[in-house]
C-alpha cells in the first residue's frame, strides 16, 4: 500500500471512532455475494525502482531514428520549460477549475489560451478544449446542426479530402442523432476538392473543409467557403494550427470565412507520446457561443473591483443543463491545454510562422530528394505544406518495413485507407528533420526499394 | 501589491524568446500567394523569463494535491504518483509516432495489453478498451455499444435510457448524445433507487439503465443484483458509471453485480492527475455479450508479439473516438500506478478510503452536522446538508465552501447531488491522514462558530485568496472570453 | 491561516512511504552486532503525499528568478534556461558512472572539453580547468596555483596576497586558506584602486594581488593594465576573481588584461542556477606560465577520442579538488548555455546586462536617489546609497530592502562592498525587460515616499510575506540548529 | 541572442535615457586597447532545438547495463518526487537564502535537513552543506586544528583504508596551512587499520576514522575512538550516511562519539550524474559550532512572535569576518541537499535501513557468485557493507575492460592506487542490482577471464 499513511494506531483509532470493529464492516451494505472474496492472480506489485525500471526498458524498446510520418501527429521542438512549468503540481494536480477564487492560475491560463486561439483561426470565441482534433470534429458537427436553424436534414457534406480517420471517428461521435454524412468528391490528380465538379448545393448543414488537407496539399478555401455560403451551408474547416501561423486562418476563408475552426492542437507544444493525451480545439462566431459544447472562461471582477477570471456559459453544460445540454463532455484536456499555451507564448506569431515555413521548406527539400531516386514521384501536383504523398512504383507496405529495420519511420502507407495507393505513402518533415536524415532516408530508401527489384 | 497581468499585456512588439524557433527568415516557398495570411496573428510577445515567470506565478494561484487538502466528492482527489509522470514522459515515449511500425511498439504495447488484462480482472468483466478519453466518452462509447448491440439484434423499439434523479449531468447528456431519451428514476428516503419505479418504468422501449454504484450520494445501491434482475428481464442491459470505484475497487466487482458495460475513470481510480480539468481516461470494460462492440483500437496479442486490434479485427466494434489510441500519455500513467498497486493494493485503496470517509462522516455528525443519511454506510464519499445553518444563520453551503478556501481547504463539491438541499458532498480519499481530516473537522466546526458571530465574514468570503467572491452573473452577461488589444 | 509544520511535526510513528524502499524486512547478514546502530536514527515519518505537498508548499515561500525580479548585486541573478534543466538530467547523464571506462565517456566527455575551449577563448587564457566547485573554490585553486608557481621556482619569500578593500569576502578568506597573509588596498575617489598604495604595497613579499574586474563597486578598473605591469614587475601575479563577468563577457577579456588565473563563476555568468545557494562551478583558467597547475582532472583529447587528464598527464597540478570531477551536472548546464549563445550571444550577454543596469542608474539618479559613482559608467551593476535617508528619515538601506519585497522585488544586495554607507548594490542582468526595471523604480520612488509619510510602515516591513521581520540576534544567542523530539 | 528581451524600441529609448548613442559607448571607459574587437572562431551558436538533439545523442552514448561500481558514488534508486520537487523554479532559481523573509522555503528546508543529518549521525549540529565528500573531510581537518587548541602541531592521523582519493583531495586543501597528514597503517589480510599495532598516540590533532572504510570494510570503530581520544586527539568520522541507517552512527563511536562526522551526501537522493553536484555534509559536537565552516540555519521567531528561520552564526563566514572567516566557502552544494532532505523525508529510517541491508545482501550475494568461478576470490576476510574488493588472479584492468564491452561495468581497478593491487577490483552492488545482473555479470566475468587465459 504505497500511498496510504494509516499508521496502525489511526486504524484502530479511527475504527474505534466509527465504533465497528474492523474495516470489513465498513462495506456490510454490500450484498453477500457481491463482496468479492479474492481477486484473480495480476501482475505483482512492484516498488518505484522496479517499475521505472521496467517502464525504463520499455521506452528504450520503442526508441527509433529520424521519423518521417505525419498524418495527424507532428514532432515538434517543444521548449523544455513547456513541460517542466504544465507538470508543476499546481497546474498537474489540480480539478476542474470550479472554485474559480481557487483556480486563477487555471483560469486566466485558459483565458490566455482562448485568446491565442482566437488570434490564431481569426475567430471571435474558443472553448478551453475537447478531447482531440477528430473527436472534436464530430462535436463541431453536431454544434452546426444545432445553429443551422434553417435546414433540418442532417446531410453534412466532408470533402474526401479529409484524414480518413477524422472522418470516421467524427462518424462514430454523430451516427446515433440522425447527422448523415456524405462525400465531396476529389480531383485524383490534384489531390484536393474538385472545384470545377461543384454543383449547387441545397439542404446541407454544413461542409467540412481541411487545411492544408489529409494529403497536405492546400485547398481553394476561399471558393468552397463561398460556395458553401451561396447554399446556405455552414463551413466547419479543419485545421493544423501550426500552419495557420503562415496560412490564411478560416475566419478569413472566402467572403465571410468559415463559420467553426476545429482541428488538433497536438502541433503546438505537444508530444507525439504514442498518439496523446493531445486536445480538440474549437472557435465559431460570437453569435454561435451559446451551442458550444465544453466549458468557457470569462474575465469579469470580484467584489472589490478586481479582475478575475471563471467558468462561465455554464448552462450550456451537462452538469447545469443535464439531458439538454450541448454536449456530454466533462474532463477535458486542461493540462495539455495548458503545455500549448505556454508554447504558443514562448514560439509567438512571429516563431510559430518560421516553424511552418521550415518545415514547408524541409518537406520541400525531402520530397526533392526522394524524387531523384528511380521509381519515385510525387502523387499530386502542387504546393504542399509539410506533407506530400508518394509514388514508390512498388508495393509501400514492406518498403516501411524495410526502413524501419533500417532505423527510419518512412512515411505513412496510405493504401490502408484506400486500396488504389497500395504504392503511395505520405511523407512529412518538420523543423526537427536536419539535411542529415534526409540523406539517409534517401539512402535507405534506394536500398529498400532496390531489395524489392 | 504586485497585480499579474495578461501575458499578452506583458508583451512588446518584436519580443520574443529568439533560441526557440529556428533563426532563418520565412521562406514561403511554393505556397500561392491567396493562401498566404496577411497579418499575424494575435499573440504574445514576449522573452522567455516573461513566459516561465509568468505561468510560475499562475500556478501559484492554484489549489491543488499537492498544496491542499482537497475533499472534493465525486472527484476522487488523491495523490498523483510522480513516478507516473516522469515514467510517461521518458523519451522513448515521448518521440513515439502513434503510427509507428508494430515492431517498434512493442514497450508501449505490452503496457496497454496489461493494463487492459488488469482493468478487467479487477471489474470482472469479459474485456476492457482503453480508447476512450474521459468518463463521459467512456459513457458514450457504453451506450453507444448497448444502442449497437440491440441494432444487431434488430431489437429496434428501445428508445430509453433509465437515469436516477442523482445521477451526474453526463449520465443524462450521453444518452442522448446516443439517440436515446432519457428517464428519470426517483431516489428512496434511504438513498437507494426506489426499486417500485424501478419495476413501473422498464419495458419493451428500455434500452438500458445507467447507474453509479455506489451512488453519487455516497451509498452503495443495496439490491442491485434485483434492479439488473428487473432491466435484464425487460430486455435492457445495464451500464456502471465508474466515476465511484474508488470505493469498491477489489472489494466488489461491478461485473458480478449483473453490469453489461462500464467505464472507469482512471484520472480518479487510477490516480492519473486531473491537471486543472483533464486529460482524463474513461477505460470501457464489457461483458461477454457486449465485447464485440468495444471500441478500436485495443491492444492484442498473438504469436508474434503485441498488436493493435482495429477494423479488420473487431468489424461490430462501435468504431474510434479518436484519430490514436485515445490518451496514451494517461494510460502510461494508470499503468505505472496499477503495477505499483498490484492486487492487494487496490483492495486497500477501497479500505482506506472508505475508513476516511466515515471517520470524516461520524466524527462530523458528532460535531452536530446533519449528515444526510446518518443511517447508511458511507462509501468513499457521503453528504452533509448545511440547510439547518442557511436557515438559522443565513449562510449558505456555498458560503461555507468559500470560507473552508480560506481556512487552507479545497470546497466539497457543493450542490450536487442535486436533490439534496444546501449539500456538500465530501471524498477525502485514502491518501490523506487522519491528521489532514481532524484539520478540515475543526475548520468546518470554527466556521460555523463564525457564521454565528460574525455571518458576513463567511458571507463574504474568501478574503485570503488572489481573489475576493467573482461576479458570475457578470461574467456571463457581459461575455469578455477573449483579449483584444485595445 | 495554515501554519506550514516541519516535516518531523507531520509525522506519525510506522507511517512511511511504501513505495519507495524494498519491501523485504531488514536482514543484517554478516555485519557484527557491534557494529549495527542499536536505535534508529530521528527522520520524518511521512507518506509519500506528505512530503510533496510539504516541499511543494514550502518552495511557494521563496522568492526566485522564476517568479521574481532579483537585482541581487554581484550575484547575477539572471534567468536560468530550463533547457539545461532538462538537458543534464537525461538517463544517459544522471545514470554515468564518474569512474565509467573511458569509452563509455565520450559523450559527456565531449561536452567537458568543448566547453574548456570555449571558456578559455572568451576569457583569453591559454587553458581552462573546469573542477572547481564553486567561485570561491576557483579563488583557491588559483592562488594555489600561483603558491605552486612560486614555490617551483624556489621564490619562498613571498607570503602576501594584496586584496582591494571592496573585494568580496571570499577573497581575503581564500588567500587566508593558502596560508597567505592578505594587505588590503585602499579605493580612490572615483571607485578604482589607489595606484599609490598599490605601488607602495608591492614588492617582494607580493605573491600577488586578488581583483574583481569591473569591481564589486560596480565600476570598470580602467588602469588595470598599469596595475598588471606594478604586480609583475614585482614579481606578483594577478588572480582575476570572475564574479562580474557578466558585465564584460566577449567584451574585454582578463587574459589581455594581464591576469595569469581566472576564476568564473559558472552559476552566474553562464547561468547555471542558485539553486537557494548552490551547486555552483568555478571554472579556472590560466595563462601560459600558470598551465602546469591547473587543478584535475580535465577533458583531453588524442587520437582515440576524449579522455581525462590526470596526475599523470599533469605531474605539477595542484591535484584535485573533489572526488570526482567537480560538479558534472552544473558543468553541463553551462554547456548547454554556451552553445545556446555562441561568440555572438556571449558578447550580447556584456552589452544588455550594461544597458539596464545604466539605464537602471540613469534613472534612479533622475529621481534623486544618489548615486555612489555619479561621474562614472555602471558596468552590470552600481551603488546607491541612502545615506541621506537613513539620517532625514531614520530608514535605512536595510528597511528599503525590506519592503521592496511587499513591492514583489527581491532586495539589491545591501551594505556590501563595505565601504559605501547604507548602500544598495543593484544588478538587474540582461535577461530582465525595460518594464520590469521601471516597475522597480517606481517601487523605490514609492517607498521613499512611504518612508516621508510613515516611516515605520517601511521600517517594520515587510509586511506581505510568510513572515515578518526575523529576529536575528535571538537566532544566534538562543540556538536551534536542529528539531529534536519533545 | 535568447534570453534578450530587449527590442529596437527599447534599445533605443533607453540609450535615450541614458544620453549615449550605441551600446559600445556604455564600455567607453575600458582602454581601447583591452576592447577586444573579436573573438576568436567558436562553436557556432545553436536553437534550442539544436543543443537537444546533441545532448540526446550525447547521452545516449554514454549509456551502458548494469552499474557495479562503486568507489565513493553509488547508484541507488531515487524517488521521481525529489527531483521534481527539487526543481521547482522556487527552489532551483533561488539565490542563498540572505533575504530570510523572502527564503522561508528553502530555510526551513535546510534546518529539517540539518535536523535529518544530526539524526543519522547522532550528531549535536550540521553545517548546511560543504561542496563534497572530499573536499569536507579537507574542512573538517581544518576545523579540528581550530577546535583542537591543546595541539599545535598540526598532525592529523589518517587511516590508510580511508578512500585514497579523499586523502589526496584533504591533502590539496589543507597542503597550504601547515597541516600533515600521517598514515595509519592497514593491515593487509583484513583491510582495516591494524588496531593490533596501535601504539600510544601523542601530540596528534586529529585521528581520521573511515567506516565502511574504501574496501567496503568495517573498521573497529569504538576501539579507535576510545584510542584516539585517550591521546588527547579529536577523532573524525568518514561514513557514508546512507549506512548510518544500519551501522552504529559516528555519534555513537567508542565510550564519548567521534567529534566530527563528514562524508558524501551523494547516496542520499543524487544521481551518479558523472560525479556532481554532490554535497558534503558536516556534524560536530555542540561545543565546536563556532569553528564550523559554511551556513547554519537556525530557528527563531519574527516580529509579531511567530516561528521563522534564518541564516545564524554568520560571524564564522567569509562575508562578515573575512580574512578570519572559519572558511572561504560562499556558495554551497545547496540545490542538491534540497533533493537529498526530500529523500530522506521520502524514505525515513525505516526505508533508508531497508536501502541498506538491501545494498548489504545484493552485494554478499555478488560476491558469492562471483567468487565461484576459478581464480576469484574476495581479497578480505571479514564482512562488508556493499563494497568488497575480489582478486581476479590476473590483472585487472583488461578484464574490466572485456566486461565494459560486453555492456557490464564491472568494478573499480584497485591497481589505480596501489600497484600490489593490480590483479584486484572493487566491486558494489546496490539495492537497483536484481539477481539477474548478478547472473549477467558472473557469465560475463567468466568469459572475460577465459579470453585472457
Ligand atoms: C459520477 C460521475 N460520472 C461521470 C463523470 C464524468 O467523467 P469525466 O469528467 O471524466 O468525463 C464524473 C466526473 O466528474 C462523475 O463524477
Ligand atoms: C565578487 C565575488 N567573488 C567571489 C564570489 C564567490 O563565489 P561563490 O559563491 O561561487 O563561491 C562571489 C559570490 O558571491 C562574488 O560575488
Amino acid at each position: 500500500m504505497p500511498f496510504i499513511p494509516h499508521t496502525e494506531d489511526d486504524i484502530r483509532d479511527m475504527l474505534a471512532a466509527i465504533g465497528v470493529g474492523d474495516v470489513e464492516s465498513l462495506f456490510d451494505e454490500i450484498p453477500d455475494g457481491l463482496r468479492s472474496g479474492r481477486l484473480p492472480p495480476m501482475l505483482p506489485a512492484l516498488q518505484e525502482m522496479q517499475v521505472t525500471r521496467l517502464m525504463h526498458e520499455r521506452a528504450t524498446r520503442d526508441l527509433v531514428g529520424p521519423c518521417f510520418i505525419g498524418a495527424g501527429a507532428y514532432r515538434h521542438h517543444v521548449p523544455a520549460a513547456v513541460w517542466q512549468l504544465a507538470t508543476r503540481g499546481e497546474f498537474y494536480s489540480a480539478y476542474t477549475p470550479y472554485q474559480a477564487e481557487a483556480s486563477q492560475g487555471t483560469l486566466q491560463l485558459i483565458y490566455e489560451y482562448q485568446s491565442m486561439m482566437c488570434g490564431l483561426m481569426a475567430m471571435d470565441v474558443s472553448n478551453a478544449s475537447l478531447y482531440d482534433g477528430a473527436s472534436g470534429l464530430g462535436e463541431a458537427m453536431l454544434m452546426a446542426v444545432r445553429a443551422n436553424q434553417r435546414v433540418r436534414s442532417g446531410r453534412i457534406l466532408v470533402a474526401d479530402s479529409l484524414h480518413p480517420v477524422y472522418r470516421r471517428v467524427a462518424e462514430t461521435v454523430v451516427g446515433n442523432q440522425g447527422v448523415i454524412l456524405e462525400s465531396l468528391p476529389l480531383d485524383a490528380g490534384s489531390g484536393v476538392v474538385d472545384t470545377a465538379a461543384l454543383g449547387a448545393i441545397d439542404d446541407v448543414v454544413a461542409v467540412v473543409i481541411p487545411q492544408p488537407n489529409f494529403f497536405g496539399r492546400l485547398e481553394d478555401v476561399d471558393r468552397l467557403v463561398d460556395w458553401a455560403h451561396g447554399g446556405g451551408a455552414l463551413v466547419i474547416g479543419v485545421v493544423n494550427p501550426l500552419a495557420m501561423a503562415l496560412l490564411k486562418p478560416p475566419g478569413e476563408w472566402g467572403e465571410a470565412g468559415a463559420d467553426i475552426a476545429c482541428g488538433d492542437g497536438q502541433p503546438l507544444g505537444v508530444p507525439l507520446s504514442s498518439g496523446g493525451p493531445y486536445y480538440g480545439f474549437l472557435c465559431c462566431r460570437r453569435s454561435m457561443v451559446r451551442r458550444m459544447p465544453g466549458r468557457i472562461v470569462g474575465r469579469t471582477v470580484d467584489l472589490d473591483g478586481r479582475t478575475g477570471y471563471t467558468l462561465t456559459l455554464q448552462a450550456r453544460e451537462q452538469h447545469i443543463r443535464r439531458s439538454r445540454a450541448t454536449s456530454n463532455i466533462c474532463t477535458n484536456q486542461g493540462l495539455v491545454v495548458t503545455a500549448s499555451t505556454i508554447h504558443m507564448a514562448l514560439l509567438g506569431a512571429e516563431g510559430l510562422r518560421r516553424v511552418a515555413a521550415t518545415c514547408h521548406a524541409r518537406t520541400r527539400e525531402l520530397t526533392a530528394a526522394l524524387s531523384t531516386l528511380p521509381g519515385v514521384a510525387p502523387l499530386h501536383a502542387g504546393p504542399c505544406f509539410h506533407e506530400r504523398a508518394l509514388d514508390l512504383g512498388q508495393p509501400a507496405a514492406p518498403v516501411l518495413e524495410r526502413l524501419a529495420a533500417r532505423g527510419i519511420l518512412g512515411g505513412y502507407a496510405l493504401g490502408q485507407h484506400d486500396p488504389a495507393l497500395g504504392d503511395a505513402i505520405l511523407v512529412c518533415a518538420t523543423e526537427c528533420i536536419e539535411a542529415s536524415d534526409i540523406a539517409a532516408y534517401r539512402d535507405a530508401l534506394a536500398e529498400s526499394l532496390q531489395e524489392a527489384a | 501589491m504586485r497585480q499579474d497581468q495578461l501575458i499578452f499585456d506583458e508583451g512588446r512588439p518584436g519580443r520574443r524568446a529568439r533560441g526557440q524557433a529556428p533563426s532563418e527568415p520565412v521562406d514561403t516557398g511554393d505556397l500561392p500567394a491567396e493562401s498566404l495570411r496577411t497579418t499575424p496573428p494575435i499573440l504574445p510577445e514576449v522573452s522567455e523569463l516573461q513566459v516561465v515567470r509568468h505561468y510560475t506565478r499562475l500556478s501559484q494561484k492554484n489549489f491543488s494535491i499537492d498544496t491542499q487538502f482537497y475533499p472534493l466528492g465525486s472527484c476522487t482527489m488523491k495523490y498523483n504518483p510522480r513516478a507516473g509522470n516522469a515514467l510517461a514522459m521518458l523519451p522513448g515515449f515521448l518521440d513515439r509516432h502513434p503510427w509507428a511500425a508494430t515492431a517498434q511498439s512493442q514497450g508501449y504495447l505490452a503496457c496497454v495489453h496489461e493494463l487492459q488484462d488488469m482493468l478487467r480482472d479487477v471489474t470482472g468483466l469479459a474485456g476492457v478498451s482503453l480508447t476512450p478519453m474521459a468518463g463521459a466518452q467512456g459513457e458514450f462509447a457504453g451506450v453507444a455499444m448497448i444502442r449497437a448491440y440491440h441494432r444487431a439484434r434488430g431489437d429496434h423499439g428501445r428508445t430509453e435510457i433509465l437515469v436516477p434523479d442523482a445521477a451526474h449531468g453526463t449520465n443524462p447528456a450521453t444518452a442522448v448524445m446516443c439517440g436515446y431519451k432519457v428517464r428519470e428514476l426517483p431516489t428512496d428516503g434511504e438513498g437507494d433507487v426506489d426499486l417500485q419505479a424501478l419495476r413501473e418504468a422498464v419495458g419493451p422501449r428500455t434500452a438500458g439503465i445507467m447507474l453509479t454504484n455506489p451512488s453519487t450520494l455516497g451509498v452503495f445501491e443495496r439490491r442491485i443484483r434485483q434492479m439488473a434482475d428487473i432491466v435484464h428481464e425487460a430486455g435492457g442491459l445495464l451500464y456502471y458509471d465508474g466515476a465511484n470505484l474508488n470505493a469498491i475497487l477489489g472489494k466488489s466487482r461491478p461485473g458480478d453485480m449483473g453490469f453489461d458495460v462500464i467505464h472507469i475513470n482512471l484520472h480518479k481510480t487510477f490516480s492519473t492527475p486531473h491537471g486543472g480539468g483533464g486529460p482524463g481516461a474513461g477505460a470501457i470494460g464489457a461483458s461477454e455479450r457486449l465485447l464485440p462492440y468495444l471500441p478500436i483500437p485495443m491492444a492484442g496479442r498473438d504469436e508474434n508479439g503485441y498488436r493493435w486490434l482495429t477494423e479488420v479485427d473487431c468489424p461490430h466494434s462501435i468504431g474510434r473516438l479518436s484519430a490514436f489510441m485515445g490518451n496514451a500519455g494517461v494510460i502510461l500513467r494508470a499503468y505505472v500506478y496499477a503495477r505499483m498497486l498490484g492486487a492487494e493494493g487496490m483492495v486497500r485503496v477501497a479500505e482506506f478510503a472508505t475508513l476516511n470517509a466515515n471517520y470524516l462522516m461520524t466524527r462530523l455528525r458528532a460535531e452536530g452536522f446533519q449528515v444526510w443519511f446518518p443511517q447508511r454506510r458511507a462509501s468513499h464519499e457521503f453528504i452533509i446538508s448545511l440547510k439547518r445553518e442557511a436557515k438559522e444563520l443565513n449562510v449558505t453551503a456555498m458560503d461555507v465552501a468559500k470560507r473552508l478556501l480560506d481556512y487552507g481547504y479545497h470546497a466539497p463539491t457543493a450542490y450536487f447531488p442535486l436533490l439534496v438541499p444546501e449539500c456538500l458532498l465530501i471524498e477525502p480519499t485514502e491518501t490523506e491522514t487522519r491528521e489532514e481530516l481532524d484539520g478540515f473537522i475543526a475548520a468546518l466546526v470554527a466556521i460555523r462558530q463564525e457564521a454565528r458571530r460574525d455571518p458576513e465574514l463567511v458571507r463574504s468570503a474568501p478574503h485570503d485568496l488572489p481573489v475576493r467572491r467573482l461576479d458570475e452573473v457578470r461574467a456571463a452577461r457581459e461575455l469578455d472570453l477573449c483579449w483584444t488589444p485595445d
